[in-house]
């Protein structure tokens, strides 16, 4: 817990409330779930709380980053003894591995090359075994550097049984480089490289299902999760440490406020959001068996997510319904997964 | 007196990361360096090396296993060959910039395209702007050895330089000749164990490895890693003399010398067809021929002194090369030693180009190697790069046959 | 075989032989900030809520309430959001002290 | 120096013979290379290895190409390929070949014509068309450029433990059972 601080925050003379409720999207308030999990968030305060935040204060993350949220909580569930690597991507970009002879954490961090993460972290990890160290060998890594470029080191290293803990946050295009299409990109996303145009409806491919495919590799360990619940993902991680038999590998919805075009202070509710609508499925695959673990009891229709944000303004009411159906689809077909696993 | 084996050159390399007492090992397959993967991989299953292997899906995650592995203290070893370098480059550039002291064998092979799977020396020289140390073996007694004193010189606190022990892909690879094979305790006393400590990820030390490093550090970390290689060559030759009496066994240092001490023209070479052209000097010499050979041991760092001053004073150089440099035409020793002469005064030079996509450098291409050097030695007018197998080569033509001894040189060339 | 000396007197990277870091690199991202979160210590339930969705973690848990570290605060406005209290007002940042 | 040429199929174990040499050589203190000619042979397909051997250490690095005496452990190939190619005068063949062949069916600068019904020994020893040793064994006694002795022990020394013992009785056959005939007139017996 910290020490008492002098810089409280006060009101400065004359300022003005800047975010005034009313019944706009972009401005109502609809955090219901939080009472609904006050219970379990304080539990999961406690166990955060346990070691000291090992992230440097100060980053350069955009403001509202799902990614450094979640990066902040990764590090003080795993806490100091953890070797973590950075690929090149957005934690990497904001000075999470250091700047000119600085560090960005209080553990070791590196990075490795955007396409070797896996590699790098086996190699790490066989080591510190032959000598009968026990360390976390953690990879928070884009959808870039997992989905697309690291894809090959990441399948071979899980194949091998590397037994390293992989996060991937995938805030679903190159953000770092300014909004270009990854191989996670959702259909019908706008990007720099998928602009909505007079032929154009943003990305016309579906982004591949990156925690299916490696449930597919059979590795002791998968899990989606979602900062913005961030009791399950404290839960899903505590498994994943577990795990001394393979692979974990926890893939991380991420909300990006600057790629996607949202108020910041919506971070938490966007990725709410994409739960609720069955978009983002919170589930698990321990040796095989799928489990959903966040029931969602009436899923909120998609046309909410996707007006929420801008990169998603150009849909049709055709789209949305086509979307709203992939969607359903989706959910169902992971629904049967769990009955039959 | 080690025990004598009959090896082949992967097989040798494989013998020399097991005497080296490496920990941690990735390697994948690629002709011709594939048996290496398989006898490292049987010395694993057996015991005979206490390691792990780890059957990466490709060469660039073996290198970067490898990185991984030199982050956390260990010591590793690795191999490849053309395709499997050039998938490689990536991680490769990196091993060097870190200075993480890798020891690979580089089993040099033609690149494509056109399609090959044969021997040349393309590969290695391609890359020879990375970073590594690059060694060239001239037989498989020198991969074993080298591959061990390749660790001593890596690991050196003023080197920590990834090194290349480069040897010729089928020529030596697959070739099986006598090999001596050292004692452990020999080599345990000669090789003490890995001390990497510059960039080690260790929770109760932590640091962090290769933040964001702008222009100035960045300047200031790129003359480390110059000086450091001009200090390599310090210290290949401090490993050299070192080895030379724990063993008996001198292979050169920068530089490999053969006949020089009266030679009046020089062949300079790199790799196995140094070998054929200790043949084909002997021979030559018997017809009366002062000939001499420098084998360009050490490509990077380059042997700029010790190449200034072994041919400042003689007539003539020819370089043959298994491999060519598109900047103007001519093999890499060539053009490597025109700039080690930087614009000095130097002897006429002129280079040979064969051995590409495994065809050999035969006895008799080096024997008219050395007569049109000795042509140009005597003030002759030849073509500055000739093409084995291209170029028609007329030896009649530099005779006018009227002098006994010419007569003899001529029979002696075929 | 010991090191060598270098030949150059390298004032930034000292004995460093490889680009590493030592030390922690912090961004006073206390400047970026246009609006600052203000928490009603009356209303706040302590639930903890807007010290676990803060991505800077710069909340500040007190006896009476959590409050904001406004050195590294950059003004998100999560925090605001998530409070189920309404306990934290955004208030413009006027400049001024 | 003396260069000999093998000629094989792939699977027959024509570098596997040519290694062994290689190693009986350098267990007599000589010096040896054995060379694989490089391609894509797979089993079946004909191949080349090359084996050079010296009393002083073998400087030079190029593949053999005009051999003192070839080894041919396929009888096919003998009609198949110009596997003459190169041998030098008074040069060496020792060929598998059920049929009696004489001098006349071989160019002259073959001095030293050995031949060995190998398949029909290997069946008996192998179960199985294994001709490696057998012709080595025939080498042995043909040219006396390595010993019995030398080869017998580099098998138990290299070869895999199973296939010890028949691989030394195939060896020993192979010199015992070779006919030999020279260009000087004489018909060489087997010397037991």
């Amino acid at each position: 817990m910290e020490s008492n601080n002098n810089n409280y925050s006060t009101r400065p003379k004359g300022a003005k409330a800047t975010l005034v409720k009313d019944d706009s999207f972009f401005t109502k308030k609809r955090f219901g779930f939080i009472f609904r999990e006050e219970k379990k968030i304080k539990e999961a305060y406690y166990d955060v709380t346990r070691h000291e935040d090992l992230l440097s204060p100060g980053n350069s993350a955009c403001l509202g980053c799902h990614a450094e949220l979640a990066l902040r909580t990764t590090l003080r569930i795993l806490g100091p003894n953890t070797i973590l690597a950075i690929p090149p991507g957005c934690m990497g970009g904001i000075g999470v591995v250091g700047f000119q002879g600085g560090s960005g954490t209080k553990i070791p961090v590196f990075f490795p090359l955007l396409d070797n993460t896996a590699a790098m972290l086996a190699g790490i990890k066989r080591q510190y075994q032959r000598e009968g160290r026990d360390v976390n060998v953690v990879a928070f890594a884009g959808d870039g550097g997992t989905a697309d470029a690291g894809f090959q080191s990441l399948s071979g290293a899980a194949e091998r049984g590397e037994n390293i803990i992989y996060i991937c946050y995938d805030n679903e295009a190159y953000m770092n480089t300014g909004v270009q299409r990854s191989g996670t990109t959702p259909k019908w996303s706008w990007t720099q490289t998928t602009p909505v145009g007079e032929k154009s409806q943003g990305k016309s491919q579906k982004g591949k299902d990156m925690p299916m495919i490696m449930a597919a590799h059979n590795i002791p360990y998968v899990a989606t999760a979602n900062p913005s619940f961030l009791p399950d993902y404290i839960d899903k991680l505590k498994k994943a440490m577990q795990v001394k038999n393979g692979m974990s590998y926890i893939h991380l919805y991420s909300g990006c406020p600057t790629g996607w075009k949202f108020p910041t202070e919506k971070t938490i509710e966007v990725g709410k959001l994409a739960v609720e609508t069955n978009l983002y499925p919170l589930w698990e695959c321990v040796e095989g068996k799928f489990r959903m673990t966040y029931e969602v009891k009436k899923r909120t229709p998609i046309e909410e997510y996707t007006r929420s944000m801008q990169k998603y303004a150009h849909l049709t009411d055709e789209e949305i319904r086509s979307l709203q159906y992939s969607v359903d689809q989706n959910y169902k077909r992971l629904k049967d997964l769990c009955r039959i696993t | 007196m080690g025990k004598i084996d009959v090896l082949n050159g992967n097989k040798a390399a494989a013998w020399g990361a097991k005497l080296a007492r490496v920990s941690l090992l990735a390697a994948y397959p690629i002709t011709p360096q594939t048996p290496l993967v398989e006898y490292l991989a049987t010395f694993v299953a057996e015991g005979e090396i206490d390691a792990d292997l780890v059957e990466v899906e490709s060469e660039h995650t073996a290198l970067s296993v490898l990185q991984g592995g030199v982050f956390a203290g260990a010591r590793t070893f690795t191999g490849t060959s053309s395709q499997g370098l050039a998938l490689m480059y990536e991680p490769y550039i990196r091993t060097s910039t870190m200075r993480l002291p890798i020891v690979m064998a580089l089993v040099t092979r033609e690149v494509i395209s056109p399609q090959t799977v044969w021997g040349g020396q393309q590969d290695a020289v391609t890359v020879r702007e990375a970073g590594w140390i690059q060694i060239w073996c001239e037989s498989n007694q020198e991969v074993l050895d080298t591959v061990v004193q390749a660790y001593k010189i890596a690991e050196n606190k003023g080197v920590l330089l990834p090194v290349n022990v480069c040897y010729d892909g089928f020529s030596l690879s697959h070739m099986a000749e006598r090999v001596e094979i050292p004692e452990q305790e020999k080599v345990d006393s000669f090789l003490p164990k890995p001390d990497i400590t510059h960039v080690k990820l260790d929770p109760d030390k932590p640091m962090s490895v290769d933040p964001l490093t702008a222009g100035p550090m960045l300047t200031e970390f790129r003359h480390k890693q110059v000086t450091a290689m001009k200090y390599a060559k310090e210290v290949i030759e401090e490993v050299r003399q070192e080895w030379s009496q724990l063993f008996g066994r001198d292979h050169g240092g920068m530089v490999d010398v053969y006949r020089m001490e009266d030679a009046d023209i020089a062949i300079v070479c790199m790799g196995s067809p140094a070998g054929t052209a200790r043949v084909a000097i002997d021979e030559m010499r018997e017809l009366g021929i002062k000939v001499g050979m420098v084998r360009i041991r050490v490509l990077r760092p380059f042997p700029v002194e010790e190449m200034q001053a072994l041919l400042s004073g003689v007539k003539a150089i020819g370089t043959i090369d298994r491999n060519v440099s598109f900047a103007a035409g001519y093999g890499t020793s060539y053009l490597e030693l025109r700039t080690a002469f930087g614009g000095k005064r130097m002897p006429p030079m002129i280079d040979f180009i064969g051995g590409l996509g495994g065809s050999d450098v035969t006895l008799e291409q080096i024997k008219q190697a050395i007569v049109i050097t000795q042509y140009v030695a005597n003030g002759g007018e030849y073509r500055d790069v000739t093409w084995f197998g291209l170029d028609e080569v007329d030896v009649d033509q530099l005779f006018d046959l009227e002098d006994q001894a010419d007569q003899e040189v001529k029979e002696g060339i075929v | 075989m010991s090191a060598k000396v270098p030949d150059k007197l390298y004032r930034l990277t000292g004995d460093d032989v490889a680009s590493v870091g030592k030390g922690l690199y912090v961004v006073n991202t206390g400047l970026w900030r246009y609006q600052r979160p203000v928490t009603d210590p009356d209303l706040c339930k302590r639930c903890s809520a807007c010290y676990m969705y803060c991505p800077v973690g710069c909340k500040l848990e007190l006896n009476t309430h959590y409050d904001t570290n406004l050195d590294w605060c950059k003004g998100c406005g999560i925090c605001a959001e998530v409070c189920p209290a309404n306990a934290i007002t955004m208030y413009e940042e006027v400049g001024e002290e | 120096m003396k260069q000999i040429r093998f000629h094989g199929r792939g699977g027959q174990g024509a570098v596997m013979a040519s290694e062994l040499l290689c190693h009986a050589l350098v267990h007599e203190g000589n010096y040896g290379q054995s060379i694989p000619a490089y391609g894509f042979e797979r089993r079946g397909a004909p191949l080349e290895a090359f084996v050079k051997l010296d009393s002083k250490p073998i400087r030079e690095r190029t593949q053999v190409y005009e051999p003192d005496g070839i080894i041919v452990l396929d009888s096919a190939l003998i009609v198949q390929l110009p596997i003459f190619n190169g041998v030098k005068a008074n040069g060496f063949a020792i060929l598998n070949s059920r049929k009696k062949m004489t001098l006349d069916d071989v160019p002259e600068n073959v001095e030293t014509l050995a031949t060995i019904d190998a398949v029909r020994i290997a069946l008996e020893v192998f179960k199985a068309p294994i001709t490696n040793t057998i012709l080595l064994g025939a080498f042995a006694q043909a040219t006396k450029l390595v010993s019995l002795q030398s080869l017998s022990e580099c098998i138990e020394i290299n070869f895999p433990k199973k296939i010890v013992e028949k691989n030394l009785v195939a060896v020993a056959r192979g010199f015992n059972e070779v006919q030999v005939v020279t260009r000087s007139g004489q018909l060489q017996k087997a010397e037991g």
